[in-house]
């Protein structure tokens, strides 16, 4: 089961035949809803943005290069970015091949009237956090129809500025978008505040009425190879090669029809029957993998560039003091058995997390040191720091029979006989996480800590676990865990800024560490190479969360003669490489 | 010549007549219905697997054991295979009907009880007092239980209690309908009448009269309610609201089981499966013979 | 006799349910010339019903004939089997059964159901037979027979729905019609039209008939021979006159000196007859009669007594001697009847202007439809110790004012004073302990008991509501309560569907008993009960009301059992007191022309005084809802003028005394002779 | 007949009413409110704050109530935050759907069920009755989900007779285009429904074979048959229209899960999806339209009840 977390290439060699439909199921309960690449809050999910692309190619993203993850490719407009004035500058050089699909080129004017649009109405943006694009950047230029430069607020480390700032960048057809109200005349009205608010309205009314994405002729201008067919309000998308694509990835299919299902067991019941070319199991299915490739498809898991944790509350009025305890920590790491649960109750399809950095792939932001479990799985491990640190077991239950802040007692804020207790909230409606999360009760009551799971649905984990302080009502909480598919999914640049800083938006633990604050600031701001590693080993070690197994984006079904396709760490998908051989052509 | 001293009176002679108590007659039509006996037989048996056979068949149904998850029936020491997470199946069946049966009494009665008690207030006092209680059940019948169900399901946490509150919440309203169907025609019997002619009031006519004169829908709908309950317990774990594990239920066995049809591991799916419907239909067949009982008393009369 | 139409011989039904096996008939045997109308009477579950339907096979689910035959028309009914009896069905012999609403269908219309028997026999298309369906309900006399065609059973009244199943009985001119209790339900009016329109078609159709009712008035006026049936067997069979001069089995003489009618008027108890039927479902010794009869020995209940005699038969050992034949010469006069309190008792009761109109709702589809004028405005007056008899037919407003009286309905307007204090003012408090001085006694006890509860908390609870006594203190209550109705003590044990009929209304009686009331409203206390049981009810009532000084009002459609039984007769028409008076007065002189008319429609249980001087009611009772102006009578009054339409009749006591009347053409001497 | 239309428009007024509050309040007690829902763990607080403000989740309850009452008496019912849709527009896709489910099933279980009962009822206490009667009730503890999985392995995998899926079409052609497809859902469904209803059936149909207008049916002569067929049957099917009323919330109920099951998308889908995103415009609004359906449904119950049984139709 190991070969299921490395990416597998995609079995090329045969020759392609032209032509021919894919039908591609959906995540479940994945509905695509948005078009418009500027998408609002709520409407940002990777199944969007994937098409986004596929008619409107993005100017950056990133693209799989050995075992590197790299921004630029023959898929993206923009070449590599140029970082001058102590990486206070950056130009942006643009491919001169690509035309909209009315036969305009696509020039430097179309990013500027997508940052204008952006930074008129940053509030209604997903992508946008205070601080970053497109508040970093102090001045957009454009130098010439086919470059463009930003002027930034400080330095900045240009891999992440590239991997995460620049992938958000978009060219919009200017010339055909640049209108106040249906009908009305193109001008430049987006480079006036109140011009580019009114084109954003009209363009986000537009993207409002799903129903017409198929026939509104505003989101026929595409630069990408492939246009709109049919987008039915249930989700279902159909699109079909772009005849005027000017790009050098031209597909060679004739309709790709993305098909969306509510939960993976009707999914799985319709990829049984045939009913998909390109669909998913569930890891529990994998047991079954020699059936599907003895009916002709091969199975391959889809990893995510993501990690998987339980959030542990620094702050909890339960169990706060507990949990700042590094000892207590390293102790409940050593009791994750993440190869057992990634080996049964995944059934291989998952990777165990190792750090702040996903150790799957394995890439250049990962160290060898990173690659290295430093807690592996341990029950005497974890008993000897439990023990060493003053515990000793009663009943069964851990309890603290030294309080006191030595190095061989419980720790600051433990009281005497305070028990080892913990809650822990718990995303239901998967089988595989309620299994991983009995298997860890029962772990880590082998060393006497007793867990209880309570199970929640995601929506109302995630609005449990808020950061809190410890005076605030509802910091009760002592850990939460939403990573059924994955806790956090990265962009290109696995920094960790918005999990672990203190105070970031995802750092729902209130983690607060100055050493980290530190290495993350320099993944951010320094031009060091090294800083990633640097900060990837400190909080492997650290254990701001409990590490947790990272599950696969999906175990990806594929018929065998569907070859081509490329299974982007980062989620997207891009059919425009993937062609049909012979039936019988062998893998 | 007066013909009616004491002595003559009939009464001793008809005591030959009387009919057996109303107990005994309702064991006896009970006992007749071939189909009820079945379902108190089964029943028997459930409880005596949930209950005593876990000291016949002790199991370690907290700990996981990943090395002996999924083996097939049969294995060494597991007659009917191992979970997922290495439970002993056998084990983890009786754990888990123990909480089915736990839930779905404790839910089926306590909405038996609440619906009986609104139905019959509602029913007995009429006017607006039942005009407002029954829109209210109206507005709640309105909304089907499996919507509710979802949307409860997207808040809660489940525990025992949680569980048994949720479907009590949704389950009182048929007994409520039903009660206060009884007590609009109760409180017109004459009976009732007579005893408000001698001066009684509300409080004696809904339970003195109301109620124990329902007694007969009200446990016959009573044993389907604890059958519905059962049944809501699995439809909850469907939509993944079940109690905390390690402690199970049927119906969460049943839905997690799901996850294997594929890969052939029926012991994970029909032994549970199985398990519900055998018990609620035994509850079933126990309601329709207790409803033969009553209705017979009924046309005797 | 010529060849018999029907002959019934040695006729065994048993019927058998999870628990045991009655044996409903042992051994019946009947002959029925063609024409010929044979009277089936006796007490309830003496197998008339299964008698009468044995002979066309529709018993009961469970019910078999084990042995015998029945013989129509030369054929054997019973060896021919369901495919036989089918076409016999409704074809030539045609049924009519008691309740007329619930044997109708009701979601078809009229006209279907009276033409369905000709599309199964006759070889017609459905349009003659609808035409022939609507010819038949104009000679049962239906209005409007076309119009009606079209309506559903429950659009018409009582005596409607009984002509329609008569229609449906003899669309097909059956040679034999079967009527199982054809009346039982209806007004003595309605029965009356009824009867005269079933011997009407009869004779035209030269049918015979089979005629069961427990009605000994009804036999004795419609029949040519009666067979008196007891525990499944025929006790005694004869010509309608032989056997009401000379009844000759035990039982029989024991049933006809039980009618109150019988009675030496208001002097003496009713004669009774102790103990119950058989248990049938039991092995049967000897006379089955023995257990009851005074003159049993030891013969009677060892051999079973044949039935013997060709004319007159009957099956008894010790049969009443021919020469002694008169019932009434056998009569024990009993005890003076106490004197009636009329001239000297002080008003109990009150009751001035009474009215009460029901709102009318009209099924879900109407909004509530004007009112029904349940009680139009009554004036009457009780005096304590009395006994006062409400009659009237179904519908007048007896119920209405008894549960007013009682306090379990509120008067739309007018007053009730009990002992001079109006029941409307009084406090609430006053009002829930005034309670106990009135108890009403219902028709059926049955369901006027929980039954749930035992009889002793059933006896003990007015105690417990009023708080009286403490436990032991009620129970020595029950206990004594118990003894004058005649009621084992043990009694407290069982619950009230452990007793007979006549038991419960006991029981009933003493309920009302309990709290010492002083005015018992008794509602219909026995016509449901069969003529014997009815017997001892109706004496205990009397015993009571001596030894305890009651004052009764007595509400009942029975004219027989009022005049047996009240001092005071008030009659009630469409919700008004028409006339009201001593009850001997208003009997031999009625000055009303509703209560004449009434008395001319009773049926007398003896043949021997029909006679064709007495002019019964016609026509029916307007609806409630809509009376009629003026005075409500006058639609079916024979002596109706124009004033009876514009003014309401005043109250008047022409003949002097306390006999009142409300008429504008009273009948002293010369309005009778014009009524004449 | 009016004044009756009247005063039960206003009672299903009322419950409406209660139906909104119910759900209403259900819907606010979810922890963190739907901006967490719907902006997922990326979500920044200033953009949890920004549609919150946007959506009114800021203001007091009852305002926030008030003002959806008022939207919805003008006709707007919201926009769902998942699908990017009006709501009414959804609903306007998935009700059809859903009664096209509901009242093929319900056809198909009242076909099987009227005469299963009729059959049991003449049989009763025989072993056609035992047997069928432990089938009813043995259909009415499976669990609609464990009925439809049966379903799916044996008709769907091990025998390919039906497909797994129901017809994904948006056009009600398209669902009879692909009617294989719909076999398995409708069958799942009925399921459960003809154990009710042949119970009831059934004793309607002894209710009935006791009333005295058979005995007098019988002795018109008359064959059983032929009494079954023209008197029995049709005074037994009222109370069973009663019951089609009373019944429809657990269709509704039974959809949800069979829309799940087989990926069909109807009204319960919609709410089932969005109970788990979170989307509450669409769960107010389907749980309005489904309300709706049930009160309407028990109207035209009560009207159908009545134009079947005469003694209630001629009193108006
Ligand atoms: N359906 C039945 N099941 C069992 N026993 C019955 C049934 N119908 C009648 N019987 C019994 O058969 C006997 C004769 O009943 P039948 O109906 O002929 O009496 P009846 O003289 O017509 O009485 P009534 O005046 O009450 O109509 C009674 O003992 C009665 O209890
Ligand atoms: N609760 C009620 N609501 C509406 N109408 C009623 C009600 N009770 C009685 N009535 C009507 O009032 C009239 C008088 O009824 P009541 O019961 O007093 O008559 P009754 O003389 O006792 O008749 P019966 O001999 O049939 O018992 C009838 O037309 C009846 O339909
Ligand atoms: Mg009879
Ligand atoms: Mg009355």
């Amino acid at each position: 089961t190991q070969q299921s977390g490395r990416i597998v290439p995609a079995p090329a060699g045969a020759a392609p035949v032209e032509g021919g439909t894919v039908t591609m199921a959906l995540p479940p309960a994945a509905t695509p809803n948005w078009i418009f690449p500027i998408g609002p809050p709520g409407f940002s999910a990777t199944y969007n943005s994937s098409l986004q692309q596929l008619f409107f190619m993005p100017v950056y993203d990133a693209v799989q290069q050995g075992s590197d993850l790299v921004p630029t490719g023959p898929g993206t407009l923009g070449e590599k970015p140029v970082y001058s004035d102590g990486d206070k500058t950056v130009t942006v050089p643009l491919r001169r091949d690509i035309t909209w699909s009315d036969g305009t080129p696509v020039t430097a004017r179309d990013i500027e009237f997508w940052f204008d649009l952006v930074k008129a109405d940053k509030a209604d943006w997903a992508s946008y956090t205070v601080g970053t694009m497109p508040d970093d950047v102090k001045k957009f230029e454009v130098v010439n129809d086919h470059t463009v430069r930003l002027h930034l607020d400080r330095s900045y480390n240009p891999d992440w500025f590239t991997a995460n700032q620049l992938t958000l960048m978009r060219a919009l057809p200017q010339q055909a978008w640049d209108a106040k109200s249906d009908g009305g005349k193109i001008g430049d009205w987006d480079r006036t505040t109140a011009g580019a608010k009114a084109v954003f309205a009209r363009l986000t009314a537009h993207a409002r009425n799903l129903g017409s994405y198929g026939s509104d002729p505003l989101w026929q201008t595409v630069d990408g190879p492939w246009k709109i067919a049919a987008w039915q309000d249930t989700g279902q998308v159909t699109i079909v090669p772009n005849p005027k694509y000017t790009g050098t990835q031209h597909p060679h299919l004739d309709k790709v029809v993305f098909k969306p299902f509510t939960t993976a067991d009707s999914e799985y019941n319709v990829m049984r029957s045939g009913g998909v070319d390109y669909g998913y199991i569930p890891p529990s299915v994998l047991a079954q993998k020699a059936r599907f490739e003895s009916r002709g498809y091969r199975i391959s898991s889809w990893t995510g560039w993501a990690v998987s944790y339980i959030v542990y509350n620094f702050h909890s009025t339960h169990a706060g003091p507990e949990m700042n305890q590094l000892y207590i920590r390293q102790a409940m790491q050593h009791l994750v058995d993440q190869n057992g649960m990634s080996d049964v109750v995944w059934q291989g399809s998952a990777k165990p997390t190792l750090g702040p950095v996903p150790a799957f792939p394995k890439t250049q932001y990962l160290s060898p040191r990173m690659a290295e479990n430093p807690y592996p799985y341990d029950v005497d491990a974890a008993r000897a720091l439990l023990t060493s640190h003053g515990w000793s077991d009663r009943d069964g239950t851990a309890v603290c029979t030294r309080p006191g802040t030595g190095s061989t007692e419980c720790g600051a804020g433990i009281k005497k006989n305070a028990p080892l207790n913990l809650t822990l909230l718990s995303q239901s409606g998967s089988t595989e996480t309620t299994n991983m999360m009995q298997v860890l009760k029962s772990s880590l009551s082998r060393a006497g800590i007793d867990l209880t799971v309570r199970q929640q649905p995601l929506n109302s984990v995630l609005g449990n676990s808020v950061a809190c302080k410890a005076t605030d009502p509802g910091c009760d909480w002592d850990m939460s865990f939403f990573g059924t598919a994955g806790s956090w999914y990265f962009p290109l640049n696995p920094s960790g800024e918005e999990l672990f800083s203190t105070g970031a938006s995802a750092n729902f633990g209130n983690y607060s560490s100055p050493e980290a604050d530190k290495l993350i600031h320099a993944v951010l701001y320094s031009s060091d190479q090294d800083a990633m590693h640097a900060y990837g080993e400190y909080l492997s070690e650290q254990l701001p969360v409990m590490w947790m197994p990272n599950p696969a984006y999906q175990v990806s079904v594929i018929r065998g003669d569907l070859r081509g396709v490329r299974q982007n760490p980062t989620a997207t998908f891009s059919p425009q490489s993937w062609y049909y051989v012979k039936k019988g052509a062998d893998q | 010549m007066s013909v009616i001293s004491p002595a003559v009176a009939p009464g001793h002679e008809e005591a030959a007549q009387a009919t057996p108590s109303l107990a005994r007659r309702t064991v006896q039509v009970f006992t007749r219905n071939k189909l009820a006996l079945a379902g108190v037989v089964v029943l028997a048996l459930l409880l005596l697997f949930c209950y005593v056979g876990p000291l016949v068949h002790p199991t370690d149904q907290v700990h996981t054991d990943l090395s002996q998850a999924n083996l097939a029936p049969g294995s060494a020491g597991h007659l009917l295979g191992t979970t997922d997470l290495g439970y002993d199946l056998v084990g983890r069946l009786m754990v888990a009907g123990q909480s089915s049966l736990e839930v779905g009494l404790a839910a089926g009665v306590l909405a038996t009880v609440f619906g009986t008690v609104w139905g019959a207030v509602s029913g007995y006092f009429g006017g607006w007092v039942d005009a407002a209680m029954m829109r209210v059940t109206d507005a709640a019948l309105a909304i089907p239980a499996m919507f509710l169900l979802v949307v409860v399901s997207a808040i809660i946490t489940p525990s025992k209690t949680v569980l048994i509150l949720i479907i009590a919440a949704v389950a009182w309203l048929s007994p409520a309908r039903l009660v206060r169907g009884e007590a609009l025609s109760l409180r017109d019997r004459e009976y009732v009448q007579a005893m408000r002619m001698m001066g009684g009031g509300g409080a004696r006519a809904v339970f003195r009269h109301i109620v124990p004169n329902a007694i007969g829908t009200v446990i016959v709908n009573a044993t389907f309610q604890v059958a519905d309950a059962i049944l809501y317990v699995s439809y909850l774990a469907f939509l993944g609201l079940s109690i905390p594990p390690p402690a199970t239920d049927w119906g969460s066995m049943l839905s997690s089981g799901i996850t294997y049809t594929q890969n052939g591991y029926w012991w994970l799916i029909f032994p549970a499966g199985i398990a519900i419907v055998l018990v609620v239909g035994a509850f079933n067949f126990i309601g329709d013979g207790l409803r033969d009982a009553f209705e017979v008393r009924l046309q005797k009369k | 006799m010529s060849e018999p139409l029907l002959s019934v011989d040695d006729l065994h039904v048993e019927i058998a349910s999870r628990e045991r096996t009655v044996h409903a008939l042992a051994g019946v045997s009947l002959d029925l010339a063609p024409g010929e109308a044979l009277g089936v009477v006796g007490e309830s579950g003496s197998g008339k019903t299964m008698t009468a339907l044995g002979v066309l096979g529709l018993l009961p689910s469970g019910g078999s004939i084990t042995r015998g035959s029945v013989r129509f028309d030369g054929e054997d009914l019973v060896a021919g089997g369901e495919k036989r009896l089918q076409d016999v069905r409704g074809n030539t012999i045609g049924v009519v059964f008691q309740d007329p609403l619930t044997s109708l269908n009701p979601t078809m219309t009229i006209g279907a159901q009276v033409a369905e028997p000709l599309l199964l026999h006759r070889d017609i298309s459905k349009k003659e037979a609808f035409a022939r369906a609507q010819e038949m309900l104009g000679l049962v006399g239906m209005p409007q027979p076309a119009e009606r065609m079209r309506n559903y059973p429950h659009q018409l009244s009582g005596g409607m729905r009984q002509r329609v199943a008569i229609a449906m009985a003899l669309v097909c001119e059956p040679k034999l019609l079967i009527a199982d209790e054809p009346t039982t339900a209806l007004d003595v009016t309605t029965q009356h039209q009824i009867l005269e329109l079933v011997d009407d078609l009869r004779s035209r159709l030269g049918m015979a008939m089979i005629l069961v009712t427990h009605d000994l008035g009804v036999i004795a006026n419609r029949v040519d021979r009666v067979a008196v049936m007891y525990a499944g067997k025929i006790a005694e069979r004869a010509g309608v006159r032989s056997l009401f001069r000379a009844p000759r089995h035990r039982y029989t003489e024991a049933l006809f000196s039980a009618l109150p009618e019988k009675a030496v008027v208001g002097a003496t108890e009713l004669r009774t007859i102790p103990g119950l039927p058989p248990n049938l479902a039991l092995p049967q010794h000897g006379c089955r009669f023995a257990a009851r009869c005074a003159f049993a020995t030891d013969a009677c209940r060892e051999t079973e007594p044949e039935l013997l005699g060709d004319d007159h038969a009957f099956a008894c050992f010790h049969p009443v001697p021919p020469q002694q034949a008169d019932p009434l010469a056998d009569v024990v006069p009993g005890e003076e009847r106490h004197a009636p309190a009329l001239a000297s008792g002080t008003p109990l009761l009150e009751i001035a202007g009474l009215r009460k109109d029901f709102p009318l709702s009209g099924g879900p589809f109407a909004r509530s439809r004007g009112t029904v004028s349940a009680v139009g405005g009554v004036n009457l007056t009780v005096r304590k110790g009395e006994t006062f008899g409400v009659v009237g037919e179904s519908g007048c407003g007896k119920t209405t004012i008894g549960r007013m009286v009682a306090g379990l309905e509120d008067p739309t307007s007018g007053s009730i004073t009990f002992e001079g204090q109006d029941l409307a003012t009084m406090s609430r408090s006053r009002r829930r302990a005034h309670r106990r001085r009135i108890q009403l006694m219902f028709q059926d006890s049955t369901a006027a008991m929980d039954p749930r509860m035992r009889v002793g908390a059933i006896l003990r609870e007015p105690l417990v509501i009023q708080g009286v006594g403490d436990r032991a203190e009620q129970e020595r209550i029950v206990a004594e309560l118990l003894d004058a109705v005649g009621l084992p003590r043990g009694a407290v044990d069982r619950c009230p569907h452990e007793f007979s009929g006549g038991q419960r209304q006991r029981l009933g009686l003493a309920r009302a008993l309990t709290l010492s009331p002083e005015l018992i409203v008794a509602d219909e206390p026995v016509s449901a009960l069969d003529v014997s049981v009815q017997a001892q009810i109706l004496n205990l009532m009397r015993d009571l009301q001596r030894d305890r000084g009651l004052t009764y009002l007595f509400i009942s459609h029975d004219l027989a059992v009022i005049r047996y039984l009240a001092d005071t007769v008030g009659v009630m028409y469409l919700g008004k007191l028409v006339e009201c008076g001593p009850a001997d007065e208003v009997y031999e002189h009625p000055l009303h022309p509703y209560t004449r008319g009434l008395l001319d429609t009773v049926n007398v249980p003896d043949p021997e005084r029909l006679d064709d001087t007495r002019k019964p009611l016609g026509g029916e009772t307007p609806s409630a809802a809509a009376p009629p102006s003026g005075c409500r009578f006058r639609t079916r009054c024979p002596l109706a003028q124009d004033i009876c339409a514009r003014a309401e009749p005043a109250v008047t006591t022409p003949l002097g005394g306390t006999h009142q009347v409300a008429c504008h053409f009273p009948l002293v001497e010369g309005t009778r002779a014009a009524a004449a | 007949m009016t004044g009756f239309l009247v005063k039960r428009l206003l009672q299903a007024l009322v419950v409406l009413f209660l139906v909104t509050i119910i759900v209403f309040l259900l819907l606010h007690s979810l922890p963190g409110g739907p901006a967490r829902a719907i902006l997922g763990p990326k979500g920044t607080p200033q953009q949890i704050a920004h549609f919150n403000e946007v959506q009114g989740y800021d203001d007091p309850l009852p305002v926030q109530y008030a003002d959806y009452l008022v939207r919805l008496v003008h006709g707007d019912l919201g926009q769902s935050y998942k699908l990017n849709e009006s709501v009414s527009s959804l609903l306007g896709q998935r009700l059809p759907k859903t009664l096209i489910l509901t009242v093929l099933s319900t056809v198909v279980a009242v076909v099987v069920a009227v005469p299963l009962g009729l059959l049991q009822a003449v049989r009763r206490g025989r072993p056609a009755d035992y047997i069928l009667t432990a089938l009813a009730f043995l259909a009415y503890a499976t669990p609609v989900f464990f009925l439809g999985l049966i379903f799916i392995i044996v008709f769907s995998q091990a025998i390919p007779l039906f497909p797994a899926e129901a017809p994904q079409g948006t056009s009600i052609g398209s669902i009879f285009s692909g009617f294989s497809g719909m076999v398995l859902p409708i069958v799942t469904m009925a399921f459960g429904i003809i154990a009710m209803f042949s119970r009831y059936m059934r004793s309607a149909t002894l209710d009935n074979l006791t009333e005295e207008y058979v005995r007098t049916a019988t002795a018109k002569g008359q064959s059983s048959r032929r009494i079954l067929a023209r008197h029995v049957l049709r005074n037994a099917l009222i109370p069973l229209v009663t019951l089609l009323g009373l019944y429809l919330p657990t269709l509704f109920s039974g959809a949800l899960v069979v829309e799940s099951m087989f990926n069909y998308p109807g009204m319960g889908l919609l709410f089932w999806n969005a109970a788990q995103g979170s989307d509450f415009p669409v769960l107010l609004g389907v749980t309005l339209v489904v309300g709706v359906a049930t009160v309407v449904g028990s109207l035209v119950t009560d009207i159908v009840y009545a134009l079947l049984d005469p003694r209630i139709r001629s009193v108006s």
